[in-house]
């Protein structure tokens, strides 16, 4: 049987502090190229029984014979993460879940939406994009609190063939568009800047809704992100389902396994 | 690994360490992780006469030194089963025995899971989940209530030649007395135990954590609960006892077997250790010869008070 | 911070943050550490007729979250309590009622402590312990039998005019039965839950690692169970729940006060670290002050689901 | 109320690795001021609720504004706590228990009996009847399992008028006597080289019980420092408990409060 998920105790290099966040970069040649844009990690932030489970965190790079996650310190997980230092050992669990589906067309147009945290795993979509298609038909319009917030957005930049193909956006309006991210794509749709784009979006849940219903109204493709409490990880547990639709009924589905990302149309968003 | 060979009620199993019911899928989920023909036994997620969709979500929630689960036994039916899982358990892993863990909202429904069960190549026993804490209709009150318990072991009793293993709930005044019904109804052997239940309230939304309110509480917090009953249990019944709760190494599986169970389950040590059950295995097999002890069997229940 | 003046069958309290019987002495203990006069109220050691001797040590072990003790209620029985402890907290935390917990060997001990103890100035209140799990005359019989159980709060609540608030014990099937009980018998509050039965061995020596065998479970790792206990009982029974088991912090302290009790106790974690009952207090007051809520009164029970 | 006992969250000021064993040194003016020798501090050593319970660990020096611990990793919470370093903070509370009675005379001869970890306790007790009384009549034996595992030696050969004064012995005859520090003390009261001494033991349980036995046979005053699980370390839990003899019968008395150190002919041993 050919694996495509390895567990493996993988050493530090790199540990960047930025605020509230965190990159960590740590070997692991094996997951690193096995890892799809989407994917994800488990890993084992303390080591003793409390906190117990581990943690699920986008993979944010996969180069050569490195790992990348960029996190943000929001519990006692991540907090114990924090601490580790370049040189120690983490238990790492990955590649996991289903990733983004490349679009199989290098004409159709691209839009990246992504909110807060959601920011890494569109990084490493947008740049595993770029090198097979180039960045001609790709934007990205990123959302976050306040400019300081905006963690990849030198990145979508770099990724962007001029100053309209690379869109911020601020709650406070410290930076961009004064607004909510969903504002830009709407009206860059209706203004048919953007003609029929694929959409991949991740970040908060509303803003993930608020896209499914744009891309709904205008018939788009667009492929979410999402984010569940997570046991196992590999889809033994039933523990972070969401529903889904299932012909003319619902049913629960793993966000570890069938997703994290999911078709918008499939997602059931009501509740 | 010839010290560790274990019998349970006919159940030839290579080393005394199985994967617990719930926390291991269909063991499909961790093939590429460890070598699933080092596990002692397999234990399925619990399987009903038809689908079951499960409680809605969230389903799980953390809590100190332990996890809340609502699953609600989602699971796709017997028939799916019978026709992918243990088929392909056969294959993948031919060398590690599974026992199936039966749920069902009524008599009638256990009775005819086991029925289908009876007889199907690769399936080497049944665990009778008359515990799960998460399904309204039976479950916690058959689990709970002895003469329902009775009758759900008498009626899966009369439909399956297998080994019967009742798993036997912990949220009990008296667990030995559950023991000794299961074992007059003619269990073969009994589980324990399954999950405590409890809750967690989010105090900002201020819900629940949980959409069905209450979860089964499992993981280290709960190991103290689980080996003293263990012990009550395996000094009160005849059976061979397996042992669960809060298993999370060698030094915990080895609490278990000198309390008295004749082999573990390991659980939740799964989500944070894939492998947590071969490496406790292992560990077993280190503190025999490092003791000197030339079989498992020689220290099951030798505890001194 | 008068958000947080609770009133429990009677007892005035400044705050609903008691500390919990056995895990703070007679108050004197941590009097160099903390403000006794800040506490909600203190409960004592559990205080039995006569000079009780309690267990054999070894007498505590560290568990996962938590620790298993037993004690065997060591103490120097009432009139000790009544000549030395009484008057000390009198003069020493003048602002903090003492509620005095109640233990006894037989119906007649619990009621003639209770009729010691009726109209010493000084006592606010009597806990009825019917749940230690760790003396083997009465206690946990009290508590997981209903019939011992009615009997106990009867002849208690006969030989004394004090708020009367039987302790209840989790080790049941159905605690909530328990709770109606008490309450029909004369129960003016309800305190829960009490310690979970565990144990743990030495795999060294191969040895339980408590003289008594089986200890009561408390700590964190109790917390979902005592929670989903607290939940149950307070929508059951019309009297007031103290409600503990786990508490650490205020969010924890949060938690059960959402989920319908009146008040909170704080006990192992007053070893862990002694200032915990006051802060839980003020950050009750804080998380009150955030939510823009008047008084405590109004989140209790207002979990929803 | 004057008080006694303090919680603080102290800065660690060292902390050496010396194999095993690790040298812990804070700041903690107040309990400094208060510390007596066989009396100890009672330490968070992790964060997170497992382990959950407070370490007890003697005090080994209190001077200034500065306490020290001498402790070995033996298991979890010793194992956290070895990885705090210079800076960090430690919560701790102490000065707690009861601690070694001073001799009334300096005219009395004093042996201190120590063996593995009990050492420190014993070197802090030594110091201080140094400053009351001289070294003249001070002589100690120190028992390990190899020289490496001797931790204090240097200061109680410092503290020795003469080689004789300072007597060490190991279990594999690396260092000293080969085999047990009490054969040195019987075999000195024996030749009459000790006369009438203050006995003062600290060590693990079957030391200080053989200890207790010479010194019932001797009729000598002897006082030892036992261990006990603790919860609170205050006196409150009644967890800690030995037993002691009390008149006719027995009792249980708390190692936290009524001991650590106990009079050897009071403590019941046959158990
Ligand atoms: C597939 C997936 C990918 C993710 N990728 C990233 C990422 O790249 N960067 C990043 O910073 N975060 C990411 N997250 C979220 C991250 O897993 C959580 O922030 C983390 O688990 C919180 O752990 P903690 O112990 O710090 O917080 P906790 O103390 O456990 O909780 C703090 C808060 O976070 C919430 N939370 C806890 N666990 C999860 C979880 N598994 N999913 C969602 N919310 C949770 C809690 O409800 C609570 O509100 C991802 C989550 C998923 C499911
Ligand atoms: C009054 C007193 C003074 C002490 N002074 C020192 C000292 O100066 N230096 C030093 O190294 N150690 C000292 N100890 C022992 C020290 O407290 C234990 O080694 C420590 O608590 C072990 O914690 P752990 O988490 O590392 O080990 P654990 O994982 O808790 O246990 C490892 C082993 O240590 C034993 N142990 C655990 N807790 C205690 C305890 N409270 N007392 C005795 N044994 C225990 C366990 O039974 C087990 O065998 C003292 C103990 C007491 C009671
Ligand atoms: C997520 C999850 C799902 C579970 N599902 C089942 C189940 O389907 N049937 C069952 O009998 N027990 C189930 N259990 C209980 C476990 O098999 C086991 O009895 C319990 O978790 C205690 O062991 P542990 O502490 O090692 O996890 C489940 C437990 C968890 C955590
Ligand atoms: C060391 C110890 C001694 C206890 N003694 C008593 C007692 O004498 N009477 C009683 O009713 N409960 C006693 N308890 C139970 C506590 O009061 C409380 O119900 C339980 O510990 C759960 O709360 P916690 O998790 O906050 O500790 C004791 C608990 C501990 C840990
Ligand atoms: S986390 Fe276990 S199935 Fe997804
Ligand atoms: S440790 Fe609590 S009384 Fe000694």
């Amino acid at each position: 049987m050919s694996s495509s998920v390895r567990q493996t105790k993988c050493r530090i290099l790199q540990h960047e502090c930025d605020g509230n966040f965190r990159r960590l970069v740590f070997e692991a040649p094996e997951i690193a190229a096995l890892a799809r844009p989407g994917q994800f990690v488990h890993l084992l932030c303390g080591g003793t029984h409390d906190p117990l489970l581990r943690r699920p965190l986008s993979i944010y790079r996969a180069e050569a014979d490195q790992v990348a996650v960029l996190y943000e310190i929001r519990g006692r997980g991540t907090a114990l993460l924090a601490e580790k230092k370049p040189g120690d050992l983490v238990d790492v669990i990955g590649p996991l879940g289903t990733g983004f589906t490349l679009p199989d067309s290098p004409t159709q147009q691209i839009v990246l939406v992504g909110g807060g945290i959601g920011a890494p795993p569109l990084s490493f979509l947008a740049s595993t994009i770029a090198k097979s298609f180039g960045c001609e038909r790709l934007t990205t319009m990123i959302g976050a609190q306040t400019a300081e917030k905006h963690i990849c957005a030198d990145e979508f930049r770099g990724l962007s063939v001029d100053d309209n193909a690379c869109l911020l956006a601020t709650d406070d309006g410290s930076c961009g568009h004064s607004g909510l991210v969903t504002d830009i794509l709407r009206e860059r749709l209706k203004s048919e800047s953007l003609i029929s784009p694929m959409i991949y979006a991740c970040g908060p849940t509303p803003m993930l809704k608020a896209v499914a219903l744009i891309a709904k109204e205008y018939h788009l493709k667009c492929q979410v992100s999402l984010e569940a409490k997570m046991a196992c990880g590999v889809g033994a547990c039933m523990g972070c389902v969401i529903k889904v639709h299932n012909g003319g009924g619902c049913k629960y589905v793993r966000v570890c396994h069938e997703g994290p990302v999911f078709d918008a149309e499939e997602v059931v968003w009501d509740e | 690994m010839n010290r560790l060979t274990t019998d349970i009620c006919g159940i030839q199993m290579k080393n005394p360490v199985m994967v617990a019911s719930g926390t291991f899928g269909f063991g499909k989920e961790y093939a590429e992780l460890i070598d699933l023909n080092l596990l002692g036994a397999i234990v399925t997620k619990g399987t009903s006469l038809v689908q079951w969709d499960g409680n809605p979500p969230e389903r799980i929630c953390e809590t100190p030194a332990g996890m809340l689960n609502a699953i609600g036994l989602q699971n796709d039916g017997v028939d799916s089963l019978i026709n992918d899982k243990i088929p392909w358990l056969q294959s993948a892993a031919a060398d590690t025995p599974v026992i199936v863990n039966v749920v069902g909202k009524t008599l009638d429904e256990y009775a005819e899971v086991a029925r289908r069960l009876d007889g199907v190549p690769g399936v080497a026993g049944l665990e009778i989940n008359i515990s799960c804490p998460n399904v309204k209709h039976g479950g916690i009150a058959f689990g709970t209530d002895p003469s329902m318990c009775a009758e759900v072991v008498r009626a899966v009793r009369k439909a399956t030649s297998l080994p019967l293993i009742p798993k036997l709930s912990p949220n009990v005044t008296d667990i030995t007395a559950m023991a000794r019904i299961c074992v007059d109804c003619g269990a073969d052997a009994l589980s324990l135990i399954n999950t405590l239940l409890g809750t967690a309230i989010d105090i900002k939304t201020r819900k629940f954590r949980l959409a069905n309110i209450t979860g089964g509480l499992s993981g280290p917090a709960v190991k103290p609960v689980a080996l003293r009953m263990v012990w009550q249990v395996a000094s009160a019944v005849d059976v061979p006892v397996i042992g669960m709760g809060g298993i999370m190494n060698a030094d915990d599986a080895l609490e278990f077997l000198l309390a008295g169970a004749s082999a573990v389950q390991v659980g939740t040590a799964n989500f944070v250790n894939p492998q947590s059950a071969i490496e406790i295995a292992q560990g077993i097999d280190d503190y025999l010869v490092t003791c000197g002890v030339e079989h498992v069997d020689e220290i099951i229940g030798t505890v001194q008070s």
